[in-house]
């Protein structure tokens, strides 16, 4: 195991490598910004150094600074948390050039993960499901209607260079693909200088299903399991959980066979997340994978007892799978996890500003997961994330209930937070029957707004 | 000013404090008065310690290992010689600190040497890269903060410029 | 400064203290004085609002059912009528408070009758024990706070009484 | 389920049982003393009853003002918790005149099992290893002596009437029995005006071993395995772990058979502990039961998954324990878990007063149970455990790690805590290789005073 580790992030993720460091017998090293002079990931670490101001681009994204921080405290690894760092493939490789492990897979399968139809491909070769669509660009309107008629109505034209849903247009029938197609190549080439354009399936109101994986140096690949997270508003996840009821174990078993094959041939190392769509048959498509820890681990960590972190750290530092996973991994209950975020529970607007009452709710069944405190502060300079509350029950009922009851006891004042919301979500009949999808939170908040 | 004039201020200071004023500013044309007392810390009530609990254990007192770097967490207050009114020059970087151009020269500068504006006057390593450090005021050095060789942090004060 | 202007000043700030002034500017053209009191313990900041919560939220206020009895958590500070200095008569058990000595008599008590010390003015009713509550000051009985039938809380205001 | 629940208790257990109630959907009544108007337990209650002054005979264990409360705010059940009227057979029959469910054994089993005597005949009869010694009250000086022959020394002998060390003498040998048991007895007489003695077998320093029984009102008993409890201070638990090192499979198996058959005889009900002291050769022997939840059930929850205290009201409410518990029930990983007392960590002497900070640890692996929070008073009237902090690893070195980090992050500043004793206690090898007894802390203390 490595002497000393550097952690690359902030916040409640900088916290909970900080624990996994800790009970590894691992010296740590925390960076920070001058925002963070008070954080607990500051305080809790056995060293730290302040890298930048609070702008993230001058601290936490900023390579140089992250490195010779590393250097100076003669570390041995980075963690890079999620977010931030985490995807940066060249940020790997400048570790790797410094003699600094990077935790998390080599720069090359980042990089291979970060361009989407170079992962699509990769996957569809290993026979995992991915959404039908074009390969690759589309030359114009007849080829569209060619795609089109093969994929099957309704389809999603989406810019190659683009994102933030500029250049992006659902056709649902053969009629209206001419004008849809060349308002989105128009938008497109305004918008990003690049007017070509790819096609896929569009699925209305998938679910969001993923799978944990985790990869050894060794050459061996474990699933631990889905999560569902279609619990989400303008795609930022809000709750998740895990199992998924609508995975049955026959499918759970196949995916994950195929996954590890799959990613045993990408060469895959350390853990990652392979993303899905469920359409309402319970089809699963591939659409991305994430090439770090996820904010949502913690349930995957409740139902297998599995400490996901401590498995990236004894990957990362040359063990194998084996002697790091039991060795029959079982679902046992069911564990959802709510993201309390520092902002308003209705108009969501981003909520900074100084604590005043914090009371963590605690007992059977109950994980918190923060980086804050009674009169901590929150900076205005980084995402709302500021805690996460896991609950772990014999069920999905128990857990719902377990919910209710720390969601009830959980106490943040001076700021706004998204806890109510929460509680307005556990108390909605659609949700405690497991009857939702990514549409859910819009249909939802109609409701509320009836209300 | 007369000893008449002092024991008044004195009284009137006596004053104040008893009065637990914390600021107190008085201009009359001919007399201008302006005084702060020294925050009393850790008021009575002792709530929020935790927030003053960390502010007042930087991460480096707890955790002066042997052979870790001995990395400061400097703050504003703690910025050393700032009752004399010394300009502070701090580093733009995380990195190394050297003060000479390469081993065995002699040092940019030295305390009494007076300095340019943009004169550098360090070296901060930092990816192997060395990055010269300008003084970002005009003055005499008065004193390195910082010794060769010594891993620094961002925004840790290195040298104090007497700029008069 | 002359004398008279510091106890002119003196007088002003006592008088400021007094009135809980926190800062305090006066600019009339000759004379400007600004000034700004220390804070004094468990400031404005919003500390320790936990506890003020819930303080400030008894347990029955947050959870006024349909039939769940009333019951209602009383602390000194909310003991009614004490602005009239009135004497107020505590529940010594938990109970249910009845008002006469059994169902369609008249009542031990009402207001504007004088009491005794020692006299019996309610019953409180524990495990099927009809207990007599006996006033514990002599007086006239100026209001009944609880109605015939309600559960109480230990300590529970029951009356109260003008002494004198 | 019940509609409605009072909770006869203050602090985490009030708190506990709450918890469990709201996740039932049962409605919750707390009782407080004027101590503890600001108290948790009021707050999170649906609603709350002040019945009395601080001291503890004037308001908790006010038997009649218990009862009132719980008539005038018309709950179908009591749930007494740990300690207080949990274990006073005549509060339990009072339940029962007044229509009121009391949450534990009926009035005639605790009864039963408060008289040592009869508790040991009755585990003799059914097979349970008890603690050898004198059927009952010994004459004179010669059948001292032929007992002593029997059980075989070292023997203690203990007053009838007694407690508190007063009447107790150890015999190491025949010759020294007669001044001892003249000794005894004298004092014994003194102490309570009564000075009858019995003998035991004296174990060296043995370990406590406890298993956990849950048993349903249809005459279904089970074992949720054993918890050792060895590490006290003047009979004080302070550390509580599960499973137990040195129970093995076998044992476990067999006592665990020989309880079910015992409590199924006795006619046993709820929740409930049955002691054990273990000698150096692994050898158990039988010494009380208690008929109630412990402080220290929340290891046994971790290894087990099963939510004992509502396994309580479950039970109580008429639900049979195939309802209650999974299928198959198995030991997962290891659970550690410390008392955080307000006292004095080299003194012990109790601290109350306000607390002026509270940083709860959290995260994988970690639980909390408290009452307590920024700001919080502990009032002096009370016993004073004032949080448990519980951790869960695969194994027992990753519950130790995980527990040190999480003690390191416990904050609780403006009383005196034992936090600071446990991480001594924690980096002490001969706990870390689960080298100790009973006698353990006594040893740690001498040694801690010494360097």
């Amino acid at each position: 195991m490595f002497k000393k580790v550097l952690v690359a992030n902030r916040g409640e993720i900088a916290l909970r490598v900080l624990n996994a460091c800790r009970e590894l017998g691992v010296r740590t090293v925390a960076v920070y910004s001058e925002a963070d002079r008070n954080s607990l990931h500051v305080r809790f670490a056995d060293e730290a150094i302040c890298i930048g101001p609070p702008r993230p681009t001058d601290s936490y994204l900023n390579v140089p600074a992250v490195i010779s921080a590393a250097e100076i405290a003669d570390v041995e690894a980075i963690h890079p948390g999620y977010g931030l760092l985490s995807e940066n493939a060249n940020f790997a490789e400048v570790c790797r050039a410094s003699n600094i492990k990077f935790i998390g897979p080599p720069p090359e399968v980042t990089r291979l993960m970060g361009e989407k139809e170079k992962a699509r491909q990769a996957m569809k070769r290993a026979k995992v499901p991915i959404l039908p669509g074009s390969d690759g660009v589309i030359a114009d309107v007849n080829e569209a209607e060619s795609w089109a008629a093969k994929v099957g109505y309704p389809v999603i034209l989406k810019a190659k260079a683009g994102g933030g849903g500029r250049g992006m247009r659902i056709a649902r029938s053969a009629e209206e693909l001419p004008n849809l197609f060349h308002a989105a190549h128009a938008e497109a080439a305004n918008a990003f200088g690049n007017g070509e354009l790819y096609m896929e399936k569009f699925i209305e109101n998938p679910r969001h299903i993923e799978f944990q994986v985790l990869a050894d140096e060794q050459g061996h690949v474990a699933t631990l399991f889905e999560r569902e997270c279609s619990i989400q508003r303008r795609h930022q996840k809000l709750i998740e959980e895990a199992p998924s009821l609508q995975v049955t174990p026959k499918m759970r078993e196949e995916i994950s066979r195929t996954l590890c094959r799959c990613l045993t041939d990408i060469g895959y190392q350390n853990a990652g997340t392979v993303e899905f769509l469920m359409d309402s048959t319970g089809q699963l498509y591939f659409i991305e994978m994430n090439t770090r820890i996820q904010v949502e681990h913690p349930v995957t960590e409740a139902i297998t007892g599995v400490d996901l972190v401590k498995a990236q750290l004894r990957i990362a530092s040359g063990e194998e799978l084996s002697e790091i996973l039991p060795p029959k991994l079982e679902i046992r209950g069911h564990a959802i996890e709510c993201r309390i975020n520092a902002e308003h529970p209705r108009k969501f607007t981003p909520s900074a500003g100084q604590i005043t009452a914090f009371n963590v709710p605690g007992g059977h069944g109950v994980r918190v997961d923060t980086a804050q405190y009674a009169e901590g502060v929150i900076p205005p300079y980084y995402d709302s994330l500021i805690a996460k509350l896991i609950v772990h029950g014999a069920d999905r009922a128990e857990a719902i209930a377990c919910m209710r009851r720390a969601l009830s006891q959980f106490v943040i004042r001076g700021i706004e937070t998204s806890i109510s919301l929460h509680e307005e979500i556990f108390a909605d009949e659609e949700f405690q029957a497991g009857q939702f999808d990514t549409g859910y939170m819009e249909r939802f908040l109609a409701r509320r707004t009836e209300a | 000013m007369k000893q008449q004039d002092i024991d008044d201020l004195k009284q009137l200071i006596e004053f104040l404090k008893q009065y637990q004023v914390a600021e107190f500013d008085l201009d009359r044309g001919d007399l201008k008065i302006r005084l702060k007392f020294a925050q009393e810390s850790a008021p009575s009530a002792g709530l929020g310690e935790l927030a003053r609990l960390i502010q007042s254990a930087p991460p480096a007192a707890h955790a002066p290992h042997a052979g870790a770097p001995a990395i400061s967490a400097p703050s504003a207050a703690q910025t050393p010689a700032e009752e004399e009114d010394l300009h502070v020059v701090k580093s733009p970087i995380v990195g190394t600190f050297y003060a000479s151009p390469s081993p065995g020269a002699s040092a940019f500068v030295a305390p009494g040497d007076v300095v340019e504006k943009g004169q550098v006057i360090c070296i901060v390593e930092a990816m192997k890269l060395m990055n010269e450090i300008e003084s970002d005021a005009a003055g005499e050095i008065v004193k390195c903060l910082v010794s060769n060789g010594q891993p620094i942090e961002f925004g840790q004060p290195l040298f104090t410029i007497r700029t008069a």
